[in-house]
C-alpha cells in the first residue's frame, strides 16, 4: 500500500472506531510518517504526556522525543519519569494546561510563547478527549494523537493499536522527526 | 385566603376559626429586617451576590471543555455550536457549556432539595411540626441557613421556609435554561454558583431534620462502626438489600426487625447513602447500626447479579434504572417506596399486606410500589424470609458456574467493542485472553477498576455478560471486600471548632481535605484510602462524607484495622471523620462557617460574601470529590465554590464540561486588600483553581497540600503547608514543585529541614538576596509576611471604606 | 419560627408582637379538608394523578423520535444509547426520551411560573398583598388553581400559596432528571403530564396577576387592535424595542411616556408576549395601547439588524442570546431588566439616572442592568430620544447597500453550508444565484419563510452576513408587513360559557381551535392565516395567543381588513378570541374547565381527574402549536394533554422527542364506560392523538376538523363535524378520509348534502346494510348513538361504583 | 468509475455533508442502482411520499414507482397527487406511520401485513430525520433515502443532489426495480 510517494512501515489509521461522538468532527487519522513531519514543521510543538508513560516502553520513546528538542508538558504525575532524563520537561496540571494554552498571554512553559501544534500521548481517553474538546472549540491550535487509542477530537490521531504496532508507529515517527 | 396587615391588631375574631397557622411568615421575615445583626443579602436572589461571582471568575475563569458541541433544546434546532458558533436562539458554545453546568447544578440541588422536602414532610407529620432542631453541642446549629437565608430554625416547622426559598430559588434558575433567555456565559456562572449555595441549604435541611429525630449521632466523636463491603453479608440469612438516599421508608424496617427480634434472623444492607443513614439510624450514644453497608453505586449491578439480596427496596437517588430489569430476572421482588423513582410498578399503597406479599412471594408481581412506609417494613421483611428460602434452593444467580465461565471466556472474538464502550475502557480483550488460558489474574484485576456499569453487554455481538464474567473471575477478592465505616457523626460541634479554629486559620494545622463523593475512580476504589493515608499521617484533618466515606474503609491494614480505627474522629489535626451521608456535605462547608462565626466572631447571618471572603483567604481547606459522577456532585462543588473553598474532581470529572482555574502567572490577579487600610497586597496563587480535576492519585497529592495555603497562614502554618507541598511533589512527582519559591514571604517560611538547600535554590535559580550569615532572605519574595494583615477581596471591609 | 398547634385556642397574646401574617397557611388547608365540596387531589403530587395518566398512555402511547442518540447527564458517561440500549446508569434509550421530554416541559413550566413569581412579587410590593383578583365576569376567576390545588384564590398574596406549590412540585420533577431516578419510561411521562399540569397554575397564576392589577380588558368583547408589524413603525422616530415576556418593566416605560405627553415624540414597540401585554396595558374598556407589536422571536434579529431600534429593554423569556453583540454592533444601547437576562452587564441599578443615560448615549457602556423599574422608564425614554439623532445621522443599519448586496451576493461560492445549517434547509444557493443576475425574487421569497435565526452565517466560508442580503432583498416585502392584532382580553366569562357551553358538549358549535405557539412554521407565517380563515369560515371557535396572535395579523384581505376585524371576537361559533400573552394560554384549558363548571355543573376544586375526563368526552377543543419551538410550548401542550385536549405542532415538534399517538387499528383501546350503569361503550378513536406532528397546512386542516369530534357529539353536532372533516380531506387531500365511517353511529351522523353518496359507499365498500326506501342503516356501525349515554374512563364514576 | 461490476449512471454518494449528528450512526451513501436492486429484493417495501411530492417531475417517478407495485403510503398533503393515479396510495400521517411501522400487530396500510423496507422520497429534511431517528432506534425495519437531501437517519441514503440529477437518479432506481 502507498501513501504519498512513500511506502508505509507502520499502518496506524485502521480501528478508528468511535463509540459516542461529540458532534459531527472526529480526529483524521495519521500515518507516522506523516505525524513525524508534521511535528517537524511545527514552530512550537508541545508534547503533552499523562501518566500512562511511565510504562517503560512509552517512556523510552517519549525521552527520545524530548531529546529531539519538543519540550514536554509532563501532566498527571507522569513528571516522575523525566526526571533525570535531559529533556526540557516541565510538569502542569493538564486542565491549567487547556486554559493557558488558549490564552495568547501566556508564555509557555518555558516562557518562550505560545505554542503551535500539541502532541499527545499516554493519557486516559475520556480525560484527553475532554481536555481536547475545550482545545478544538475555543483555540485555532493543532493537535495531533499519537496515543494507543484513537482520540477522536484530536485534529489528527493514530487509530486503536495494540501496544506493540503503536511502539513501532512512535519508533517511525521518531526517525521522521 | 385572607391577609392581615402589618402592625399591631387584634385577632380576637379568630377565636372561632378553627385554624393551624402553619407558619407565621412574615413575622420572621419582619424580624430579620429589624434585628440589626442580619447581614445584606438574607435570602439573595439570583443577582444579590453576583458581584461576588464576578469577583471570583476574574481570577478563576471558566474554561469550557464541551462534551457535546450541539444543543438540541428547541426545535428550531438542534444546531452545531463548534468552534464557540452562535446557535439559532444566538447562544454560542460556551454560554451553553455554562448553561449546561447550570442546569446539572440545579438538577443536583433539586435532587438533595427534592429529597428534603420529602423527609421534612415525613418527620413533621411523624414527630410534629414543633418537634425542635437538635444536632449536639452546638448553638449555631443551622450556619447554612443562617448564612444563607439570615433566620434560625428551631423546629422543624421552620425548615421549611428555607425550602419554601429554595425552591423558589431553583425554579427561577431552571427559568434560565429555557431558550431565550440568559445570554451571557459569566452569567450563567453566577447562575451556577446560586445554584450551589442553595443546593447546601437544601442539604442541611434534610441532614439537620434527620439528626433531630432520628436518634442519629449528634456530633459524636466515638460513633460505632457499620460492617461493609460485598464481602460482610452472610448469604445463607434471608437479606434485605436497600438502594438510595432517603432513610424514611428503610426506618420502618429496622423498627420492624426490632420489634420482632429479628436481628439475627435476617440481613439488612444497604447500597449507597441510604446505607450509611440506616446505620445511623438509633445510633445515638454510641449504639451499633443492625444493618450494614454494602457499598456505593459501583456495586449495585454486581451485588444485584450475585442473588444475594432477597428483596430490593428502593427510595430515591443514585438507583439504577435497570433495578427492576435486573431483579426480576433474578426474582427479587422490588419494593418501591417514593414517587421519584415508581418503574411503571403498581401503587399497592393501600392493598392488603398479605395480598402484597404473596403477590410478591408467588412472582405474580415483580415489584410493587408502596407508598405507607409501616407496610413497607413488615412487606420487606417477610417477603425477604418467605422467598429466601426458595430463592437459595434454586441458587438464583447471574454469575455463571465454572463450565458456562470458560464457555463465555472462549466465545470472545477480541473485537474490543467492550473496551469502546467502557468507560474507563478497561483492557477486557486482553484479560479474555488471559482467562482463555486459565489466567483470571487479568479478569480479576478488573473487579476493582470497574465501575459496574455493564455498557460493555449491550454492544457485544456474542451477547456475553462480561460483567459477569469479571464477577465470577473475582469470587475471592468480592469475599475479602470487607471492612468497617464510621457511623456518621453529623455536624463538627461548636466547641470542637472553639479549640480548632485558630490552628486553621494560622496553618498550623496544615488543613482540611474533605474527600466526598461517588465511586467514579480513574484506577479503582483504593485510591481513595491512599490519599486519606497519606493526608492523615501527614496531620490533615480528614473530613469524609457520602460514597467516598464507604470506599475507605474497604482497605485494612497489617493488623486489620482500617482508617477509621487508625485514626480517631475528633475535629483536630491528624483525624479522619465520616459526617455522614450526601446531604451530610452541608456539614463540611458549615465546619467553615462556623470557624468565621465562632473562631473568628463574625456575624454570619445573610452575610454570606463576607464570610465566603473569610473562608477563601483564611480557611485552609480543599474538598477532593476523586469518584464524582452526578449532577449532584457539581452541585455540592459549585456550593463550595461560592463560599471560597476549592474543588478538585477526578479526570472523569472533566465530563462536568467546566473548571474555574486560574492563571499564576497573570501576577495582576493575584491580590487582595488589607482590611486595616485598604492597601492592594499581592498573595501567592492559591488556592489556584476553585474547581480543577487531576489525571492521578499521585498527581492531586502535592495539589491538595498547595491549596491548603492561605494568605493568613502565620510562618509556623506556611513552614508546615509547605514542607508537605514540597514533600508530597518530591515524593509523588521526583521533584521540587516548579512553583515552591512563590509561598515564601521570608526565611521562616521555608521547611526547617531543607532551609539551606532551598535558600540555594532561591539564590542560585530565582536571584534572591540571600544573608548566608543570619540565613535570612534579603530580597526576592514578592510579597511580605505581616502576621496582622486582614486579607480580604471586599473593599466595603476595609477600614475607611464602610459605606 | 414558632408553630402553634391545630385547635381553637386564643391568640390574645400575640397582640404586643408586631407582626404580618403572611398567610394563614394552615387555615386553608384544614378549610379544604373539612368542605365537602373538595375533589379527591387537592394539590397533588407526582404520583396522585398517575392512575390516570396510564390510562391516556394506555390509548395515547409516547413514541420516541430522539434528536440524539447520546446521554450526557452524569460523568459516567457519555453513553451511546442507540438501539435502547442501556447506559451507565442502567437507562434506556426510551427513558431517556422520556426524562428529555419532561425537562423540557418542566423548564418551560418553570419559565411560566418564575416569570408568575417575578410579576407577583412586584405587583404586591406596588398593589398589595390585599388587592382583590378582578378578571371580569365571572366567579370562577381561577379555574385551574382551583381544580388542581383545591382552594379558590381571592387576592394578589393568596396567589403565592398557589405558586409555593407549583415550585415544590417543579423541585420534585427536577429531581427526577438527576441520574438514578426513576427508570420508567412510562413513569417520566407520567411525571412529564404533572409538569405540563403545573405549568397550567403557574401560567394562571401569571396572567390573573397582572390583570388584576394592570388595566388589562378583563373577559372584554370589543377590546381595541394594537398596530402590528416590521412595517409599522416610523422610523424617523426614537424608538424604544422592547423583548420578552414580562410586562412589569415596561409599564413603567408607558407610564413615563403618558407621564410627559411623549406619546406622538417616541414609538414604542415590542417583539414576543413583552409586546402582547404591553398592548393589554391600559388597555380595559377598549382603550388604545400606545405601543406597537413588532413580531414574535423571528423577527428579533432582522428588526434589530434593521437599526430601527434606539434602545433595547429586555426583560424575559424568547430574548436572543446575542442581542448585546448585535446591538452593540448598531449602537443602540441595551437594557436589561430581570435576574434571568443580564448578559453579563453592570448592575447600574442604585446609580444616577444623568450617570446611566450619559455612559449609554456616549457608548461608554453597550448596556445596563437596572433593576429600578421606575429608571428604566424614565432611561429607556430619554436614551432613545437623546441617541435617536445620533443614530440615525449616521444612518446605522446591518442591512447592505446596493452595492455592499451585488458584492455579496457575487461572492457567494455556492457551497450550500448555509443550506446545510438553516433549520427549514431554505434554497439560499439558488436563491443567490438569481440575484447574481438581477432576480431579486427568490431572495425575498425567503424573507417569510425564514426563521431569522442567522446560523447561515458563521458556517459560510466566504462570511457573508446571509440573512442582511436577505432582508436587503425584501425591503419592500417589510414595508408592507404591517396589520393589526387585537387586544387580548383575558379569560372567556362565565355568561359565555353558560350561552356556549351547551353548542360546544352537544357538537353543534363544530369544535374549539387554539392556535397558540411561536414562529417555527414550515412554510411561513402565512401557514397560521390559512388554517384560522379556514376553520373561522366553517364556524369553529378559533382562540388565538402569544405569537399566533400575532402572526395571525399579518395579513390583510382585499379590503384591508385582518381576520380580527372580519370575525367578532365573542365566545361563540366563527369567533376569532385573543386571550392574550403566553402566560393567556391557562385561559384556553380553562375555557374547558369552566364548561365543565357550569354548564355541567361539575364540581372542579381538587377535581382534577373527573374533569379531564370530562373534557376529554365531550368538548370538541383541539390545539394547535404551529410554530412551537422552546420548552414552554412543551409545558403547555403537556397541561393540555392531561385534561385531555388533544395538540397538534408542526414538523419541528418532531424534535420535541416525543408524541402521544393512538393506533385506530386496536379496536380495544377505543372503549368508554356509560356512566349511568358501567357499560363499556365502544366509541370512535378521536381525539386519535393527545400530540402529534402534521406535515403541511394542508394536513392540518382535516385532522383539526376530525378532532374535533367527541363521544358526546349529538347527531347534529356528529353531522356538522363529519361534514367539515370530509369536506377538508376532499379539499386539502382530494380523496374523501379513510376512516369517515367509523365516526357514523346512524343516517343522521350522515352530512345532509352527501347522504345518499355515503349511504352507497356504506354499501358497498363497507358492507353495510342499509334501508334504501327509509334511507335508514340497518347495520354496520360498530357503536350506537344515544344521546343520554354518559362516556367515561373513570369507572369509579359509574352508577354502582361510589365507593 | 466501476461500481459492482456495473456502471454508475448517476452518481449520488457524494455530498453527505451534516451539520449535527444524532450518534455515531449515519446513512450509507446508496447508488440509485443498488437503491433499486433493494427494493425489488424487499418482500414488502412501503415508498412513503411526503408534501414535496406534489412537484410535477417528482411525482410523475412517484407514480411510476407506484406503478410497479410498490404500496404508497401518502404523508402530508401527498394524496392529492395520487387520487386519479391508478397507484395503491394511501393517506397516513407520518408520525402515526412511525408508531404503527414498529407495531408487530400492525396489518399494513392495506391489511397485508407488515413493510421490511421504508423508502423515503421528497420529505421535510428535519422532519423525515426525526421520524427515521425513531424507527432507527426502536424498530428493526431497514430505511432507504432516495430523497434530493442527504437523509442521514434513514440506513442508506443518497447525497445531496441537485434537482436535474436527482430526477436521474430516480429514473435510473426505477430502471432497476
Amino acid at each position: 500500500m502507498s501513501w504519498a510517494g512513500g511506502v508505509i512501515m507502520v499502518e496506524t489509521t485502521k480501528n478508528t472506531a468511535i463509540s459516542t461522538t461529540w458532534g459531527t468532527k472526529i480526529a483524521k487519522p495519521v500515518q507516522p510518517k506523516v505525524a513525524g513531519k508534521l511535528i517537524s514543521k511545527a514552530k512550537r510543538p508541545l508534547l503533552v504526556v499523562g501518566g500512562d508513560v511511565l510504562d517503560e516502553d512509552l517512556l523510552k520513546r517519549a525521552i527520545q522525543i524530548g531529546k529531539k528538542g519538543i519540550p514536554i508538558a509532563a501532566t498527571g504525575h507522569s513528571m516522575k519519569g523525566f526526571v533525570d532524563a535531559d529533556v526540557d520537561a516541565k510538569y502542569v496540571n493538564i486542565h491549567s494546561l487547556g486554559l493557558y494554552l488558549g490564552d495568547p498571554q501566556w508564555h509557555g512553559l518555558d516562557g518562550n510563547g505560545q505554542y503551535d501544534l500539541i502532541i499527545v500521548l499516554a493519557h486516559k481517553k475520556y480525560y484527553i478527549n475532554q481536555v481536547l474538546s475545550g482545545i478544538r472549540n475555543f483555540t485555532d491550535l493543532k493537535t495531533l494523537s499519537i496515543d494507543r487509542n484513537y482520540i477522536q477530537n484530536a485534529d489528527m490521531s493514530f487509530g486503536k493499536l495494540d501496544k506493540e504496532t503503536h511502539l513501532k508507529a512512535l519508533d517511525e515517527l521518531i526517525e521522521n522527526l | 385566603m385572607s391577609q392581615i396587615k402589618t402592625g399591631n391588631f387584634s385577632i380576637e375574631e379568630l377565636e372561632n376559626v378553627h385554624i393551624t397557622i402553619g407558619s407565621v411568615v412574615g413575622a420572621i421575615e419582619k424580624e430579620a429586617e429589624v434585628e440589626e445583626d442580619v447581614g445584606p443579602t438574607p435570602c439573595p436572589g439570583i443577582k444579590d451576590l453576583r458581584e461576588w461571582d464576578f469577583k471570583l471568575f476574574n481570577r478563576y475563569e471558566p474554561i469550557y471543555t464541551p462534551v457535546c458541541d450541539q444543543c438540541c433544546y428547541c426545535t428550531f434546532g438542534k444546531c452545531d455550536l463548534s468552534k464557540n458558533k452562535e446557535g439559532a436562539c444566538g447562544i454560542d458554545l460556551a454560554s451553553h457549556q455554562a448553561r449546561e453546568f447550570l442546569l446539572r447544578v440545579i438538577t443536583g440541588a433539586a435532587a438533595h432539595s427534592a429529597h428534603g422536602r420529602h423527609l421534612l414532610h415525613y418527620l413533621i407529620d411523624k414527630y410534629g411540626a414543633d418537634h425542635p432542631i437538635d444536632v449536639g453541642a452546638s448553638n449555631l446549629k443551622t450556619p447554612i441557613i443562617q448564612l444563607v437565608t439570615g433566620s434560625q430554625p428551631e423546629t422543624l416547622g421552620d425548615l421549611e421556609k428555607a425550602l419554601d426559598y429554595v425552591e423558589e430559588q431553583l425554579t427561577q434558575l431552571l427559568a434560565t435554561i429555557q431558550v431565550g433567555q440568559e445570554g451571557a456565559s459569566i452569567d450563567f456562572e453566577s447562575k451556577a454558583l446560586h445554584g450551589g449555595m442553595i443546593d447546601h441549604v437544601g442539604m442541611e435541611v434534610s441532614d439537620v431534620a434527620q439528626i433531630s429525630c432520628l436518634n442519629m449521632p449528634k456530633s459524636e466523636e466515638n460513633t460505632s462502626f457499620s460492617e461493609l463491603g460485598m464481602g460482610c453479608i452472610d448469604s445463607d440469612k434471608p437479606m434485605v438489600l436497600t438502594i438510595g438516599h432517603n432513610v424514611a421508608a428503610v426506618t420502618h424496617i429496622i423498627d420492624y426487625i426490632d420489634e420482632k427480634g429479628l436481628d439475627d434472623e435476617i440481613e439488612l444492607g444497604g447500597l449507597c447513602c441510604t446505607a450509611l443513614d440506616m446505620s445511623r439510624y438509633k445510633s445515638e450514644g454510641g449504639a451499633s447500626p443492625i444493618s450494614k453497608v454494602i457499598g456505593p453505586i459501583s456495586k449495585e449491578l454486581k451485588f444485584i447479579r450475585s442473588g444475594v439480596p432477597d428483596v430490593i427496596v428502593v427510595d430515591e437517588q443514585c438507583v439504577r434504572a435497570d433495578v427492576l430489569r435486573e431483579a426480576k430476572e433474578l426474582s427479587m421482588p422490588v419494593i418501591a417506596t417514593n414517587e421519584k423513582i415508581m418503574y411503571g410498578l403498581k401503587d399497592r399503597t393501600n392493598d392488603d399486606v398479605e395480598d402484597i406479599v404473596s403477590d410478591l412471594v408467588s412472582g405474580k408481581e415483580a415489584g410493587a410500589l408502596i407508598l405507607d412506609f409501616d407496610k413497607v417494613g413488615e412487606i420487606a421483611v417477610r417477603v425477604a424470609r418467605e422467598i429466601a428460602p426458595v430463592r437459595k434452593d434454586k441458587g438464583l444467580t447471574a454469575i455463571p458456574s465454572d463450565t458456562e465461565f470458560q464457555e463465555l471466556v472462549n466465545r470472545c472474538i477480541h473485537c474490543q467493542l467492550c473496551e469502546n464502550a467502557c468507560p474507563v475502557n478497561l483492557p477486557i480483550s486482553d484479560a479474555f485472553r488471559a482467562a482463555e488460558s486459565e489466567d483470571m489474574g487479568e479478569l480479576e484485576k478488573l473487579h476493582d477498576l470497574c465501575i459496574g456499569c455493564g455498557k460493555c453487554e449491550p454492544v457485544c455481538p456474542k451477547d456475553i455478560p462480561v460483567l459477569n464474567v469479571i464477577e465470577k473471575a473475582s469470587k475471592k477478592a468480592i469475599r475479602e471486600e470487607r471492612g468497617r465505616v464510621r457511623v456518621g457523626r453529623g455536624q463538627i460541634s461548636d466547641p470542637e471548632i472553639r479549640e480548632e479554629g485558630v490552628n486553621l486559620v494560622l496553618g498550623t494545622t496544615p488543613g482540611i481535605i474533605a474527600m466526598v463523593g461517588c465511586s467514579n475512580y480513574p484506577e479503582g476504589t483504593k485510591d481513595i484510602y491512599k490519599i486519606a493515608d497519606e493526608m492523615l499521617r501527614r496531620n490533615y484533618i480528614v473530613v469524609v462524607s457520602g460514597c467516598a466515606a464507604m470506599d475507605l474503609g474497604m482497605y485494612q491494614d497489617d493488623d486489620g484495622n482500617t482508617l477509621y480505627e487508625k485514626y480517631p474522629a475528633k475535629f483536630s489535626k491528624g483525624n479522619l471523620i465520616n459526617v455522614g451521608s450526601c446531604v451530610s456535605n452541608s456539614h463540611i462547608a458549615a465546619t467553615a462557617i462556623k470557624v468565621a462565626a465562632i473562631f473568628a466572631q463574625r456575624q454570619i447571618s445573610g452575610n454570606y460574601e463576607e464570610i465566603a471572603d473569610y473562608v477563601m483567604n483564611r480557611i485552609g481547606a480543599t474538598a477532593l470529590a476523586w469518584g464524582a459522577y452526578s449532577q449532584k456532585a457539581s452541585a455540592i462543588a459549585s456550593g463550595c465554590n461560592r463560599l471560597g473553598i476549592p474543588v478538585i474532581v477526578g479526570p472523569h470529572g472533566s465530563k462536568y464540561r467546566r473548571a474555574l482555574i486560574g492563571r499564576p502567572y497573570s501576577e495582576e490577579k493575584w491580590t487582595v486588600y488589607d482590611a486595616r487600610n485598604g492597601e492592594i497586597m499581592p498573595i501567592a496563587s492559591v488556592p489556584e483553581f476553585l474547581i480543577t480535576t487531576a489525571g492521578s492519585v499521585e498527581e492531586v497529592m502535592p495539589m491538595l497540600a498547595k491549596n491548603c495555603i492561605r494568605p493568613s497562614d502565620n510562618n509556623m502554618g506556611r513552614m508546615i503547608k509547605l514542607t508537605h507541598y514540597i514533600e508530597l511533589s518530591q515524593k509523588y512527582l521526583g521533584v521540587l514543585p516548579n512553583d515552591w519559591h512563590i509561598f515564601v514571604r521570608n526565611e521562616q517560611d521555608l521547611p526547617l529541614a531543607k532551609r539551606d538547600e532551598l535558600l540555594k535554590i532561591l539564590e542560585s535559580e530565582h536571584g534572591w538576596e540571600i544573608d548566608w550569615k543570619k540565613k535570612k532572605i534579603l530580597s526576592g519574595p514578592s510579597m511580605k509576611f505581616d502576621i496582622s494583615a486582614q486579607p480580604t477581596n471586599l473593599e466595603r471591609l476595609c477600614r475607611g471604606q464602610e459605606v
